[in-house]
C-alpha cells in the first residue's frame, strides 16, 4: 500500500478506519462523531461504513461516555470514546481513576478494560473559553493507566493502533493545533508503534529537548534555530508519556550533558517536572547544567486573545536553552 | 405495568402541561396574561426581540470576515432571552446558558462585552452595569453551572431575602449528571429556583429524541419532586407568563420549578458548525414558520399596538446599535500581555511574581491582542 | 399548574404503581405469580435468605472481635438480594451495590470472597465460579457503577444476545449524577437493562425525604422515559415477581426499566456507624414488624410449605455453613507483598519493574496480612 | 485562653466552632455532618450550636457539593464543604477546575468563589476500597486555587482558619491516620497561620527532609532515627502545598547541600516531583547528591492488607537517606 499524504487528523482517521476493518470489536462512541463525524472530523466516513451500531452517538454526558466504555470494555468489545475538547474530560475523571485503571488489579485479572479515550488537547487555535486546556498530567499521575500524546501523523497513525489494542485503557490525547498544521507520508500497513518508548526525534550532542504533543512543533523549529548556531540539539518527543521510558531521556542527558523540557500545560506539578525529577535523581551526575523546565504559566489559560502569551513559543525555548549554555558553556 | 394485579397499586400521578398564547399564525388563544394590557411593555418586548436579533445577526457577519471568533448565534430563540428579561427582578440573579442574549442585554450587559467575550477576551465577562452585575458569565461547559444554582438559591433563603435565582440551560444539558444533582435536591430545601430548559431540538447534531430516552424535558421534573412543564418558547407572551408565575411562586417561597421552553435553532449550532451536514433543509424551512418574531410581530400589528412606521424605526435602530456595539468592540485596547496574572488570586502570590515579571518583560506577544 | 386555562392543555402523564403480596403478618393478597406453585423454589428462596442472615451475623461478629475491616450488614434487606439471584438467568449480568449478598450467594460468590473484600483483600473480587465470574465487583464509590451499565447492556444490544444487566443501588446513590446519566440515557437504545434501587429509608444518616424532592424513587425513570415502579422490598415474592416482569421484559426488547424496591436497614449502616445518633429506637422497632424473613417464613408456614423441623435444620446448617466460611477466610495465606503490581497492567511496564523488586526484596511488611 | 490538649480532628472542629461564632458568614455542608457530626466526626456540635441553617446535610452527591459551595461562595457566604474521603474528591474536580479556580478570573475580579472543600486524605486506617487515597497533587495542579495539607492539631487549627479567611478557593486535606495519632496544646486564640510558607519543623544541618501530611510523622521519626546516629536532619513541613514556597526549600538545601522529599501519593507525578524539579532548576549548584524522592508505589492503592506495603514508613525513609549520603558522605 503507498503511503499517503496525510495530516494529523486524516491519519487519526484512518487508524479508526483501519482498525474498526480489521477488528470487529472495535466501536467508537461520543458526541457528535457519527453523522456530525465529530467535531474535528476525526470520525468522518465512520458511520456510512460501519453503521449506527458500532459508531455510536451519545447524549451530551461525559461521565456516562466514560462508564459507558468502561461497560463495552468488560464485554470483549475495544471502546474508542471521542470527548470534544480535553477540558470536558474532568466528568470521566472519576470514571477513570475509581474504576478503568483497577478493575483489572480489583478483580486480580478477571475483568480488564480496554479502552481509549481520544481527545484534542492544548491552545492556539483562538478556540472559545474551555477549549483550550492541556489534560495530560491530570490522567498521567494516575496508576494502571496509560497517557498518549502523539506529535505527527505517522505517530498518531501507529500509536492510535496500539493504544486500541493495548489490553490496558489508555488516554489518548491529540495535539489540537497540529491537527492539520502540517502533513507526513503514512503508510495504512496496519503496525502498532509501541506505548513504551520515547521516540528520538532528532539525534544530536550538545543538548536535550525534551516534549510531547503539539509542543513538539515549536521544540523542533527551536533545534532548527540552534542547528543555524552550530547547537546540536537532540529532540526526545515522550509521546507515551505514562508510563514514561526514562531511559531513553536519561541517556540522552548522559550523551549531551544539559536538558530543557517543553510543556504547555501550567508549570506547577505538569509531566515535565515528573520528568526533571528523574533526572535529579538519576542523571546528576550527568548534568553539566540545570534542568530547565518552559511551560504555560500558572495561570488559568487565557482566552483567544492572549492565549499566545501563555503558551510557549520558540523565543521563550531558546531563552531557557541560552541560560543553560550559559550556566554550562558549550565545548 | 400491570396495574389491575390485584396485588398492585397507584401511589403516585404526575401530569405535564403545555403553554401557548399565541398561534403560529399570531392569533390570542384564552384570555392573555395581565402584563399584555401594557402597550409599552408590549412593545419594549418586540423592540428588544429585534434588537437581539440585528446584534445575532452582526455578530455572526463579524465572526464571517474574521473579525470574531466561533460564536453561538440565538436566532430563533431571541423569545425566551426577552421573556427571561421581563420576568426577573433586578436582585434577582441570572445564571445563563449562551444564547439569552435578549435576556442579557434587559438586564444590562453591554453588546460589546458579548462581543468581547465570542473575541476572546476576559472582559467581556465583568458586566459593569445593572442587574447583570449580580448575574453569573455564562457557562461554556455544558450544564455545570446548574449545580451552582443550588448555593445561590440557598443563600437568598438563609437570608430571608425574597429573591429568585433563575437558571438556564440547553436540551443536551439535560444529559448531564449536574443538571440532574441540582434537579434532585432543589426541592429537599425548597429554593427559590427556576430552570429554564430551552428545548431547541438539538444538542449540535443530536435530535431530542436520541438526547434521552424522555418524551419531554419538563417530566425531569418530577425526579426532584418538582413542578414540570412545557410552553412554546416561541410565544414570547406564553413565556414570559409561565416564567414570572413560576418565579413569584419560587419568591413566595413555594419552592423550585422546571420550564421547558419549546422551540428551535434557525442558525448552525455555532459558526464553527455546519448544520446542513445532519438536518434537513425542510426541517429548517418548517421551524421558520413558527419562528417567534414573525407570530409576535403579527399579533401586534392585529391588536394595532404596532404599525410599519414602528418597524422601519426599529430596524433603522436596531441596526445602528448592533453596528455601534461592534465598532465599540472593534476599537478596544488590547489587555496588558501579564494582565493574565490580575485577577488570578486576590493577591497574586509572591511565588508567582517572577512569571508576571516575565511576561510583562517581554511585552506584547505577535497573535496576541 | 394553572392546568385550567384555556391556552393550557395536558401533553402527558405518568403513574406509579407499587406491589406487595405478602402482608407485614405474611398473608397473601392477590393471585400468586406462577413460580409460587413450585415449592422447592419457596423453600429455596426462604434458605437462602436465613444463609445470608447467619453469614451477616458472622460477618459482624468478625468485626466487633477485630478480625474483620468495615463490614456493610444487609439485615432486612436479604429479601432484595433473594429476589435477584432468583431472577436473573446465568448469563445475565449483575453489578451490585454493597448489601445484595445474598444474590452474590445465589450466583456463585462464595462468602469467603465476600470476608476477603471487607477483610482487605483484593482476592474478594475475583469471583471465580458460577455466573458470578460475569458480575462486577461491588462499586464503594457510590452510584458510580451505574452509567457502566449502559456499556454492558450496549454490547449485549449489539451483538443481539438475550442477555440483561441488572445494576442495583441504594436510594443515597440515587441524587448522584451518575445515576441520572444512566437513567436518562438508557431508553435512547431501548437497552435490556433493569435498574434496581433498594430504598431502605437512609443514606447513612440522611433520610430520604432530606435526600430528594421526590417522593418516590420510581418515579425518577420518568426523566428518562422509562417505566419506574415501586415494590415491598420486604416482600420476597412481590420483589422476585416485579424483578423477574422487569427482566424478561428487558429481555423481550422492551428495554429498560426502573424498579424501586422499598426496604429498611435494621443494621447500622456499616460496623463503623452508630445509627442511635440519628434514628430512633422507636423507628427502627416499627421496621422489625415488617422484617422480610418474619413475614415469608409465616407465609410458608401458613402454607403448609415449612416446618418446625425444616426451621431448626436450616438455623444450624446455615450457621455451620457461615462459620466454616470465617474459617476458611481466617486461614487464607497473605498475597505476597509484591502482588500488588501483579494486575496492574496485563504485563508490567519495564519501567516499573524496579518498584515490584524493591518491594519484592524488602519482604514481607509489619501489619500487613 | 488556656490551649487546650487536642487531637488533630479535635483541631479541625475547635477551628470550625471558633470562625462559625466569629463571622456568621461561615457555614459547612456536606454529606452526614450535621445530626451525625461527620463520619470523623470533624462537625460535632455544629448543628447543636448554630442550627440546621448553617450546618448543611447534603445529599449524596459531591459534583453538587462542590457547586453548591460555589454559589454560596459567590453570594457572600463562606462555605467550608467536607468531603468524606479524598477518593469521593473526584467528583469535585470539574466544578472546582472549571469555575472555582476561575470565576475571579473570568470575571476580572467582580466575582469570585472565597470556599473551602475539606477532606480527610491518605491511608494507614485499615479503611475501606477507596477510602485511602492521597489528592495533593490533582488539586495542586491547578492554577488559581490553594492546597493545604496540616500535619499537627496547631497547623490544622491555624491553618483552616486561614484557609476560611482566604478570598480564593482552598483544598484542604487533612492526614487521616493522624487524626487521633497524638495530641498538642491548641489555643483557640482565633489566629491564622499564614498561608503561603513552608514550616521548619526542626532545624539541623546535614539533610534537609521534606515532606506533608500524614508522612510527617514518618518523617519525624526518621529525624529522631538519624539524629541517634549523629546526623543532623532539618525538615520541613510544606503544609502549604500551591502556591508552594520554594524559597524555604532552597534555603534549606542550600545549608545541607542534600534533600530527599517523601510523600505517600503515588510517585510518578506527585508533588514530590514538582519539588524536585525546582531544585533540579534552582538548586543544583548547592547539591552534593542527588535529590531523592519516597513515595507510594506507582500502584492502585492496595486495600487494607497490603496498604503498608504501598505507604512509606521510616525504614524506606532511612534507606533513601543513606543512598544520599553514600553518594556524597558527610563531613
Ligand atoms: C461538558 C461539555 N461537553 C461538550 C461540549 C461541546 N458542546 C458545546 S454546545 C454543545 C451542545 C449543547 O446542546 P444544548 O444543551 O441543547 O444547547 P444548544 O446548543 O442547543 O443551545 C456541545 C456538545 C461542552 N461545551 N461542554
Ligand atoms: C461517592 C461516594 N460518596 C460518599 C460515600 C460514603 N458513603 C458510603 S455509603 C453512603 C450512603 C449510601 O446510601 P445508599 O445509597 O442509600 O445505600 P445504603 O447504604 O443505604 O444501602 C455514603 C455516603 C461513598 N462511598 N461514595
Ligand atoms: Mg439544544
Ligand atoms: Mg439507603
Amino acid at each position: 500500500m503507498a503511503a499517503q499524504n496525510l495530516a494529523l487528523i486524516e491519519a487519526i482517521n484512518l487508524a479508526l478506519k483501519s482498525e474498526m476493518a480489521r477488528d470487529e470489536n472495535v466501536v467508537v462512541l461520543g458526541e457528535d462523531i457519527g453523522r456530525n463525524g465529530g467535531v474535528f472530523r476525526a470520525t468522518v466516513g465512520l458511520l456510512d461504513t460501519f453503521g449506527g451500531d458500532r459508531v455510536i452517538d451519545t447524549p451530551l454526558a461525559e461521565t456516562l461516555v466514560a462508564a459507558m466504555a468502561i461497560g463495552l470494555s468488560t464485554q470483549g468489545l475495544k471502546p474508542v470514546a471521542e470527548i470534544q475538547f480535553s477540558g470536558f474530560m474532568y466528568p470521566c475523571v472519576d470514571q477513570v481513576v475509581n474504576h478503568a485503571t483497577r478493575l483489572r488489579n480489583r478483580t486480580r485479572g478477571r475483568l480488564s478494560c480496554p479502552m481509549v479515550i481520544r481527545a484534542p488537547n492544548g491552545g492556539g487555535i483562538h478556540a472559545p473559553e474551555h477549549h483550550s486546556e492541556s489534560l495530560e498530567t491530570t490522567f498521567a499521575q494516575m496508576a494502571g493507566l496509560r497517557v498518549v500524546a502523539p506529535s505527527n501523523p505517522a505517530r498518531a497513525y501507529g500509536l492510535l493502533l496500539a493504544a486500541i489494542r493495548d489490553p490496558d485503557p489508555v488516554i489518548f490525547l491529540e495535539p489540537t493545533r497540529c491537527y492539520r498544521l502540517f502533513k507526513q507520508p503514512v503508510e495504512d500497513d496496519g503496525e502498532a508503534l509501541p506505548l513504551d518508548t520515547c521516540f528520538i526525534d532528532r539525534e544530536g550532542s550538545d543538548i536535550t529537548l525534551v516534549s510531547w504533543g503539539a509542543m513538539m512543533h515549536d521544540t523542533r523549529l527551536a533545534a532548527d534555530a540552534l542547528a543555524e548556531e552550530g547547537i546540536s540539539a537532540e529532540v526526545v518527543d515522550v509521546a507515551t508519556l505514562k508510563p514514561l521510558d526514562m531511559d531513553t531521556i536519561l541517556t540522552s542527558v548522559a550523551k549531551t550533558g544539559r536538558c530543557v523540557i517543553v510543556q504547555e500545560s501550567p508549570r506547577a506539578g505538569g509531566w515535565a517536572s515528573e520528568i526533571a525529577a528523574n533526572l535529579a535523581e538519576h542523571g546528576l551526575l550527568s548534568l553539566f547544567a540545570p534542568v530547565l523546565r518552559v511551560s504555560g504559566y500558572d495561570t488559568i489559560m487565557p482566552l483567544a486573545r492572549q492565549e499566545r502569551v501563555y503558551i510557549p513559543d520558540t523565543e521563550r525555548i531558546l531563552k531557557e536553552v541560552r541560560k543553560v549554555f550559559d550556566a554550562a558553556p558549550k565545548g | 405495568m400491570d396495574s389491575n394485579h390485584s396485588a398492585t397499586r397507584r401511589v403516585a400521578s404526575f401530569e405535564i402541561f403545555y403553554t401557548q398564547f399565541l398561534s403560529q399564525d399570531g392569533e390570542a388563544r384564552g384570555d392573555l396574561p395581565a402584563f399584555a394590557k401594557d402597550v409599552e411593555q408590549l412593545r419594549a418586548m418586540y423592540q428588544l426581540m429585534i434588537r437581539t436579533r440585528a446584534f445575532d445577526k452582526k455578530a455572526v457577519a463579524l465572526q464571517r470576515t474574521g473579525q470574531l471568533g466561533t460564536y453561538a448565534a440565538c436566532l430563533g430563540q431571541e423569545a425566551i432571552g426577552v421573556a427571561i428579561g421581563h420576568a426577573l427582578k433586578a436582585d434577582d440573579v441570572f445564571i445563563p446558558a449562551y444564547r439569552e442574549y435578549a435576556a442579557q442585554f434587559a438586564r444590562g450587559v453591554p453588546m460589546r462585552d458579548i462581543l468581547l467575550y465570542w473575541g476572546g477576551d476576559e472582559r467581556g465577562m465583568n458586566y459593569d452595569s445593572g442587574p447583570s452585575m449580580l448575574d453569573f458569565p455564562l457557562s461554556v461547559p455544558i450544564g455545570t453551572h446548574v449545580p451552582q444554582s443550588i448555593g445561590v438559591g440557598y443563600a437568598f433563603k438563609l437570608r430571608k431575602e425574597p429573591r429568585v435565582v433563575l437558571v438556564s440551560c440547553g436540551d443536551g444539558a439535560t444529559s448531564k449528571g449536574d443538571f440532574y444533582e441540582a434537579v434532585s435536591s432543589a426541592k429537599v430545601w425548597n429554593l427559590p429556583i427556576v430552570f429554564l430548559v430551552s428545548n431547541n431540538g438539538w444538542a449540535i447534531s443530536l435530535p431530542f429524541n436520541r438526547q434521552t430516552g424522555a418524551e419531554t424535558v419538563a417530566q425531569k421534573a418530577f425526579a426532584g419532586g418538582m413542578p414540570g412543564e412545557q410552553v412554546d418558547g416561541n410565544d414570547v407572551i406564553a413565556t414570559r407568563f409561565v416564567l414570572e408565575r413560576a418565579i413569584e411562586r419560587a419568591r413566595r417561597g413555594e419552592g423550585p420549578s422546571l420550564v421547558e421552553a419549546v422551540t428551535y435553532r434557525l442558525h448552525d449550532h455555532t459558526t464553527a458548525d455546519d448544520a446542513r451536514r445532519y438536518r434537513s433543509a425542510e426541517e429548517v424551512e418548517a421551524a421558520w414558520d413558527r419562528c417567534p418574531v414573525k407570530r409576535y410581530k403579527a399579533w401586534l400589528e392585529n391588536s394595532g399596538h404596532w404599525s410599519a412606521a414602528d418597524e422601519e424605526a426599529l430596524q433603522t435602530e436596531a441596526t445602528a446599535t448592533a453596528e455601534a456595539a461592534a465598532q465599540e468592540f472593534l476599537k478596544i485596547e488590547a489587555q496588558a500581555p501579564e494582565s493574565i496574572f490580575d485577577h488570578l488570586y486576590a493577591t497574586l502570590p509572591k511565588t508567582l511574581e517572577w512569571q508576571r515579571d516575565e511576561v510583562a518583560a517581554r511585552g506584547p506577544i505577535a497573535g496576541a491582542h
